[in-house]
C-alpha cells in the first residue's frame, strides 16, 4: 500500500472523498458523478463540494429518484468504457437497486465470457442518531458480500477513504463503497497526491496479545477507544481494520487471532449473516480445532434500529460494551469491571445532532 | 351561511369553521414543532407540512373513520386531519413510550391504527404499493371506505408508483393517490428530474381519471377528492389529484432556507399571498376564530406538557415487536 | 412438532405445498394465492394446480411483473389483515423487491410499535441446471436472515413443506419460503389432515458419531446420500435438518458438535456472509475455545452459477464432495478415497432437464 | 427493381433481399434450434423468436456496426440481426467453451461486443436502464451511434421501464425503446397484466415520440424506426416503437402449445397469414431466393458442426472472470 509523506496534510474524511474523486475525474474523463443531489449546495454533506463547478454539468448531474434505473444506467455506461460513481445519500436506498446490483453488475463480467467490465462505484452513507430510525440506519453491506463479483470497500478514516476511492474509481469492478456518516467529521493525515489504497490488505491500528479485535467501519473508531479503556488496565488490544471487506485480508486476521487465541469482531451491522460471522467462521476454518481461539461477535443489536435516543444508546455496539466483553474475555467472567464513564463520555463520537 | 365555493360545491358555516380549525391547528403545530427543535428535546428528524397543510385538509375532510390514509415522511398534516391523536405524535417525536410508535418509529413513521392512518415510510414512494394493498383488503371485504395516499413529486419518479398505478387501476382499488407537487424534492427542482409535467396525463392512460389544482385552493382540492371518493365508494376504481404546493421551510429541520440559492422568496411570497389558512380564517366570525385559535393553544401546550412529562422507553423495549406473536 | 400418523400417505413435494395451502385457504377466508403465473394451467410447476378453479379469482390471482409494488400490495394486504402467500417464480427475483421484503416487512410491527401485523409468506424457487445460469440459480436466503424481523424457512421433504406451510401462513410475521425446484418431485409420508411444523426446531434426519452434517434445503438430500456412501466405510454422520433459518435451533446443532467435535455445514447457497457462516460461527461462540471442534462450510463456489453443465458440475457440493470432505476430517487428509462414481450416481439427483 | 412499400419509403430489389435473408436466417436458425433441443445437445432453456423475427430485422436494417443493440432472454432475433456471430451464438447454447459468452453466459445472455450486442438480462425488463447507460456513453463521447433495446410485453409493467423513460428524456438520449408486444408474458394474456393498451400515449407523455405497428409489416417498423434513428443521430431524444406480433411457439422451448388452452390456434393462423418471412420471400425472384435459402442452410448446419466439435470449458474456467483484472 504506498504511504506517500509529502504533502501529508490533516483533511476530514469527507474532504478526502471529495478530493480522491476531483483528482480521478482530473485524471480520466471517463469518470463521472451522478446521484441524487451530488450537484446541490449541501452536496453530500460536503463530499461533492466544488465538482459540478469544476467539471460541469455533464460529469455531475443529479437524477430523478430512481434508484434502480440510475444503477442500470452506471452499469451499462461502465459496460460502455465509463467510470460511474453513483452516490446514494443512504445505505438503506441500495435496497432499491438491488437487482441491478446482485443479477447484472455483479455478474456481467463473468455471464459474458469476460467480454465487458463494470467499473462502476457505488457510494452510500451509512446512518445513525438524530431519531432516524427503522430505514435510515441500515448497514447492509454483508449483502454484498454474500454475492460473488462485488468487491466492498469501508474505510474508517480519511487517509484510507482516499486511497480507497481513488483504488474503487480504477478499479474494473463494481464496488460497494461503504461510509459511515459519523466518520466524515474525523481527520487524519492525507497526502496532497493521489495515492491508492490496495484493496486486500489489513490495517493494523494497534498492537496487543491478547485479545484481536477486527472491527468495521465506524467500529474502529469505537473498539480504539475501547483499547484505551482496557490500555489503562493492562489489557492490550490488537485492533485491526480490513478496510476491505471483499476482497478480504483473512490472512492477517488469522495469523493475529493465532497468536492472541482471542477473536472478537466487532461490525457496524447486523451480525447474523454479517461480516462478522464471515470473519469468524473463516478464521476458525483456518485455525482448526486445536487453536482454542475463543470467538465473540458484536454489533447491531438484533432489532430495528429505534428512533428514541434511550434505546438507540443500546442499539450499537460502543466502547464501553467492546471493551467490557473483552475484558471478561481476557479475565473471566467473573472479574466485575466498569469502565469509567467520564473517560468512556471522552470517546470522540458525541451525540450526533442531525443534519441527515 | 352557506358559502358558494370557486368549485360550486356548497360548504355551510361549519364545514369553514371545520376545515378552518384543521389548517389552523396543523399549521400551528407545525410552528411550534419547529419552535422546539432547536432546544432538542425532539429527538427525529422533522419534515414539516407548513404551507402543504390544505391538501391533507381538503382531501380527508371528506373521509370517515373507516377510511384509510397513508402518507410519507412529511406526514405530520395528514396524520393529524384524520384525527389521530396530537399528544401520541409530539410524545413519538420526543422519542417517549407514550408516541404513537412507541418511541419506535420517529416522525417519519406516525401510526394510528385506531384512526386508520396507516404509517408512512421514509424510503420515499415505497408506501404507494402498501397502500394499495389496503384498499385491496377494503375491496375484497366489500367495505366502502376507501384509501387516500399521499406523496410527493419525486415519488412519481420512482418506478413503484406505475407499478402500483397499473395493479390499482387493473384491480380497480378504491385508492386515491394524491401528489403534493412542491416543485423540489430536497433542493432539486423538477426541471432536474422530470422529463416533462404531464402528469395527469400520464396517470390517465392507466385509465385513472387525474385532476390537477394548481392554486392550493382547499375548496378545489376538497371538491375534487370529493367526486372521486364517491366513485370509488360506488365502486369505481382509483383516482388521482395532482396538487401542486410550496414547502414553506427547509425540507428537512425547523428552519427557512431562502439563503441557500436553490429558490426564491419570491416564490414563497406569492404562496403566503394565497395562504389557505390566513384565507379561511377569513372567512370565520372573529369571535368564533379566537375561540377556535385559544382552543387549538391549549391542545398544543397540553400535547407538548404531555410528550414532556412521558416517561422514556424501558431498556427493554428495544427488544419487544421484532416478532409479533 | 406434531406428527399425526392418521391418513398418511406418500406425497411429492409440490403436492404437498399445494395440499397446505388449499387447507389454510379453506380454513381462513383471509389466506390468498397471488403471483405471476399462480392461475396458469402449469400452475408454478403444479403447486398452485387447481386453486383457482377452487376459491375462485379473487384469491388466486396473476399480476403485472411488477415485483415491488406486488410486495407492498401484499405487505398493506397483510396489514389490513388478510394473510396473503405472494408467490415468485425464483428466487432471484426477490432481488426486485428487496426494499419492500427489508425496508418495510421486516420493520413494520418493531417501526410501528407493535400496532399493526405483517402476516405474509413469499415462496419462491432455487433453480438449479437446464443452463439457467448465472440469474436464475441463486439461493439468496441469508440476505434476509441477516435483517432482524424476517422468518426464513427452507423445508427439505414433503412433510416439513406442508407443515412448514401451514405454520407460516398462521405465522404473524412475514415468512420468507425457500424451495428448490429439484426437491419438487420427491415424495415422503404426508399426512392428510392439516398440521403444522413448528419453526425454530431442528429435524435429525440420520444418527452419527462421527462428525454433525447442517444441511440446508436441497442439500439435505445431497448429505443423506454422502451419509449413506459415508456409513458403509463405517464413518457416521449426524444430519441435521434446521428446516428453518430463522429462528435458527442452534441447540440442537451445537449439542450435536458438542458430541462430535466436527462439525460441516452444507448450504444450497454462497458461503461468504451466508447461512454456513452464521451457523459456524454461532456453535463457535457458544462452544467456546476449548471445544475443540473442527468446522468445515460448503455451498456454491465463489463464483457465478455457469449454464455449461461441465462447469456447472462443479458449482455445487455434491453427495461425492460432502462424503469426500467428512471423510477427509475423520481418517485425515492423507488417507485417500473415492466414492465408488456407480454408487454417487445413484443419487435421487439425476440431471434436471427443465422445464423451468 | 424498386419496390414501393405501403410506409411510403422506397427499397430497391438489395434491399428486400437482404431483409429478406435476413429474416429467413433467424427463422431457420430458430427451428433449427427447436429440431434439435429434443437431442439434449443443447444447454440452455431456448426462446424462440420464430413469428417475431420481423421486429429485429426491421429495426437493427438501418443500424450501423457503431451502433448498440440490447435484447432480453428472447434475444435470437436480435443478436442474429445485429450481425453477431452464429456458430458462437449456437456454441453457446451447446456449453460450449466457443460460444459467444465461452459457455458461462447461455441463451438468455447472448453477448458480442464486437458488433455492440451488449448481452442481454432474464430478469424482465432489467437490461433496459442499462441500454440507457450505454446510450449515456455515447451521448457524452459525441458520437452519432444509437442504442436500440428490445423487450416484451412484459417488460413494461416492471417500474424500472418508467424510471428509464423518463431519464432517457430528460437527457435527450439516443435509445430507440422496442416493445415487442405478443400479448403474452408466458401464459399471462394482457388483459390480467395490463390496466389499458395505451402504452404509446403514456410513453409520449414522457416526451418520447411513440408510434405503434400493429400488423407486423417489416416495412412499417423499418421505416418507423429509420424517422426515430436519424433524429436520434441529429440529436434528437430517444424513440418509442410498439410492435404487435405473435410467439408461435411455447413461452420456453422448442414446441408449439396451442393445447393448453391459454390461447387459440386461430390467433396463430391470422399471423402465418402475415407472415413476413413468407411475404418477403415472394419478393424476391425465385432463384436468388434458393441460392439465399441454400446459402442459409450451409451456414446453419456449419454453425452447428462448429458447435458440435467444439471443446467443453475447462474446469477452471468456473473461477476465472468473476472479477476483472
Ligand atoms: C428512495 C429514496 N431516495 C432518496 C431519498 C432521500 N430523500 C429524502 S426526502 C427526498 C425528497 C423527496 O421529494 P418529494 O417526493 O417531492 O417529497 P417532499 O420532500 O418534497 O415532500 C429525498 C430525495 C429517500 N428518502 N428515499
Ligand atoms: C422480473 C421477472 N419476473 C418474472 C420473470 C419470469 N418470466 C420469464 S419470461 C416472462 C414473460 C415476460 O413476458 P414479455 O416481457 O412479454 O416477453 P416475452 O416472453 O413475451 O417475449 C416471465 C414473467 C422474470 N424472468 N423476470
Ligand atoms: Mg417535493
Ligand atoms: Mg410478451
Amino acid at each position: 500500500m504506498s504511504l506517500p509523506t509529502d504533502g501529508v496534510r490533516p483533511l476530514k474524511y469527507v474532504d478526502a472523498l471529495r478530493e480522491a474523486v476531483e483528482q480521478e475525474m482530473e485524471r480520466d474523463p471517463d469518470v463521472f458523478l451522478f446521484g441524487l443531489d451530488v450537484d446541490d449546495h449541501k452536496a453530500i454533506q460536503g463530499s461533492t463540494q466544488g465538482l459540478l463547478a469544476k467539471f460541469g454539468a455533464e460529469r455531475v448531474f443529479t437524477t430523478p429518484l430512481s434508484e434502480d434505473a440510475m444503477t442500470g444506467v452506471a452499469i451499462g455506461a461502465a459496460m460502455a468504457g465509463m467510470r460511474p460513481i453513483h452516490v446514494h445519500i443512504r445505505n438503506d436506498f441500495l435496497m432499491l437497486c438491488m437487482n441491478q446490483l446482485v443479477n447484472i453488475a455483479a455478474k456481467a463480467h463473468y455471464m459474458y465470457g469476460g467480454s465487458v467490465k463494470v467499473p462502476m462505484v457505488v457510494r452510500s452513507m451509512i446512518g445513525k442518531s438524530w431519531g432516524q430510525g427503522a430505514q435510515h440506519s441500515q448497514a447492509l453491506h454483508s449483502m454484498f458480500m454474500h454475492v460473488p463479483g462485488l468487491k466492498v470497500v469501508a474505510p474508517s478514516n480519511a487517509h484510507d477513504a482516499k486511497g480507497c476511492m481513488i483504488t474503487a474509481v480504477r478499479d474494473n469492478n463494481p464496488v460497494i463503497f461503504v461510509e459511515h456518516r459519523l466518520l466524515y467529521s474525523t481527520e487524519s493525515a492525507v497526502p496532497e497526491e493521489p495515492y491508492t489504497v490496495e484493496f486486500g490488505r489489513a490495517r493494523l491500528c494497534s498492537r496487543g496479545d491478547d485479545v484481536t479485535v477486527v472491527a468495521v467501519s465506524n467500529m474502529v473508531i469505537e473498539c480504539l477507544r475501547a483499547q484505551e479503556l482496557l490500555s489503562e488496565i493492562g489489557i492490550h488490544a490488537e485492533v485491526i481494520d480490513p478496510i476491505s471487506l471483499v476482497p478480504l485480508d483473512i490472512e492477517t486476521i488469522h495469523a493475529s487471532a493465532m497468536r492472541t487465541r482471542r477473536l472478537v469482531v466487532v461490525d457496524n451491522a447486523w451480525t447474523c449473516c454479517g461480516a462478522s460471522a464471515e470473519i469468524v467462521a473463516r478464521v476458525l476454518e483456518m485455525a482448526g480445532p486445536r487453536a482454542g481461539i475463543e470467538v465473540r461477535r458484536m454489533g447491531f443489536e438484533t432489532t430495528t434500529c429505534p428512533p428514541s435516543p434511550w434505546l438507540e444508546a443500546h442499539f450499537y455496539p460502543n466502547p464501553s460494551t467492546v471493551a467490557k466483553t473483552i475484558h471478561s474475555m481476557v479475565r473471566g467472567t467473573d472479574a466485575e469491571w466498569e469502565p469509567d464513564p467520564d473517560r468512556v463520555r471522552l470517546a470522540y463520537q458525541v451525540q450526533f445532532n442531525g443534519p441527515f | 351561511m352557506d358559502v358558494a365555493i370557486s368549485s360550486a360545491d356548497t360548504l355551510d358555516g361549519t364545514d369553514i369553521q371545520r376545515i378552518y380549525r384543521s389548517l389552523r391547528r396543523i399549521r400551528r403545530i407545525e410552528e411550534e414543532v419547529a419552535r422546539v427543535y432547536p432546544t432538542d428535546r425532539i429527538k427525529s428528524p422533522v419534515h414539516l407540512s407548513i404551507g402543504q397543510e390544505a391538501i391533507s385538509v381538503g382531501v380527508i375532510d371528506l373521509l370517515g373513520a373507516e377510511d384509510v390514509v397513508g402518507g410519507s415522511y412529511r406526514g405530520h398534516a395528514a396524520y393529524l386531519a384524520k384525527g389521530a391523536s396530537l399528544p401520541a405524535m409530539v410524545a413519538e417525536m420526543y422519542g417517549k413510550a407514550t408516541g404513537c410508535n412507541a418511541g419506535k418509529g420517529g416522525s417519519m413513521h406516525l401510526i394510528a391504527a385506531a384512526q386508520n392512518v396507516i404509517g408512512a415510510s421514509a424510503v420515499v414512494g415505497t408506501h404507494i404499493p402498501v397502500a394499495c394493498g389496503h384498499a385491496l383488503a377494503l375491496k375484497r371485504r366489500r367495505s366502502s371506505a376507501v384509501v387516500a395516499v399521499f406523496f410527493g413529486d419525486g415519488a412519481v419518479e420512482e418506478g413503484v408508483f406505475y407499478e402500483s398505478l397499473n395493479f390499482a387501476s387493473l384491480h380497480k382499488l378504491p385508492v386515491l393517490f394524491i401528489c403534493e407537487n412542491n416543485g423540489f424534492a430536497i433542493h432539486e427542482p423538477l426541471a432536474k428530474r422530470w422529463a416533462t409535467d404531464r402528469l395527469c396525463e400520464r396517470v390517465a392512460t392507466f385509465g385513472i381519471p387525474a385532476e390537477r389544482v394548481a392554486d392550493g385552493d382547499v375548496f378545489k382540492i376538497r371538491s375534487l377528492a370529493g367526486k372521486f371518493i364517491a366513485d370509488m365508494r360506488a365502486g369505481g376504481g382509483p383516482g388521482f389529484l395532482e396538487c401542486l404546493t410550496y414547502r414553506w421551510r427547509e425540507h428537512v429541520g425547523p428552519s427557512e432556507d431562502y439563503d441557500a440559492g436553490y429558490r426564491q422568496r419570491s416564490d414563497l411570497e406569492k404562496w403566503i399571498a394565497n395562504d389557505q389558512v390566513a384565507r379561511l380564517g377569513g372567512m370565520v366570525d372573529g369571535t368564533v376564530r379566537a375561540q377556535i385559535d385559544t382552543e387549538i393553544e391549549q391542545e398544543i401546550s397540553a400535547a407538548f406538557a404531555f410528550a414532556e412529562s412521558s416517561p422514556i422507553p424501558e431498556t427493554k423495549e428495544l427488544y419487544t415487536h421484532v416478532f409479533a406473536d
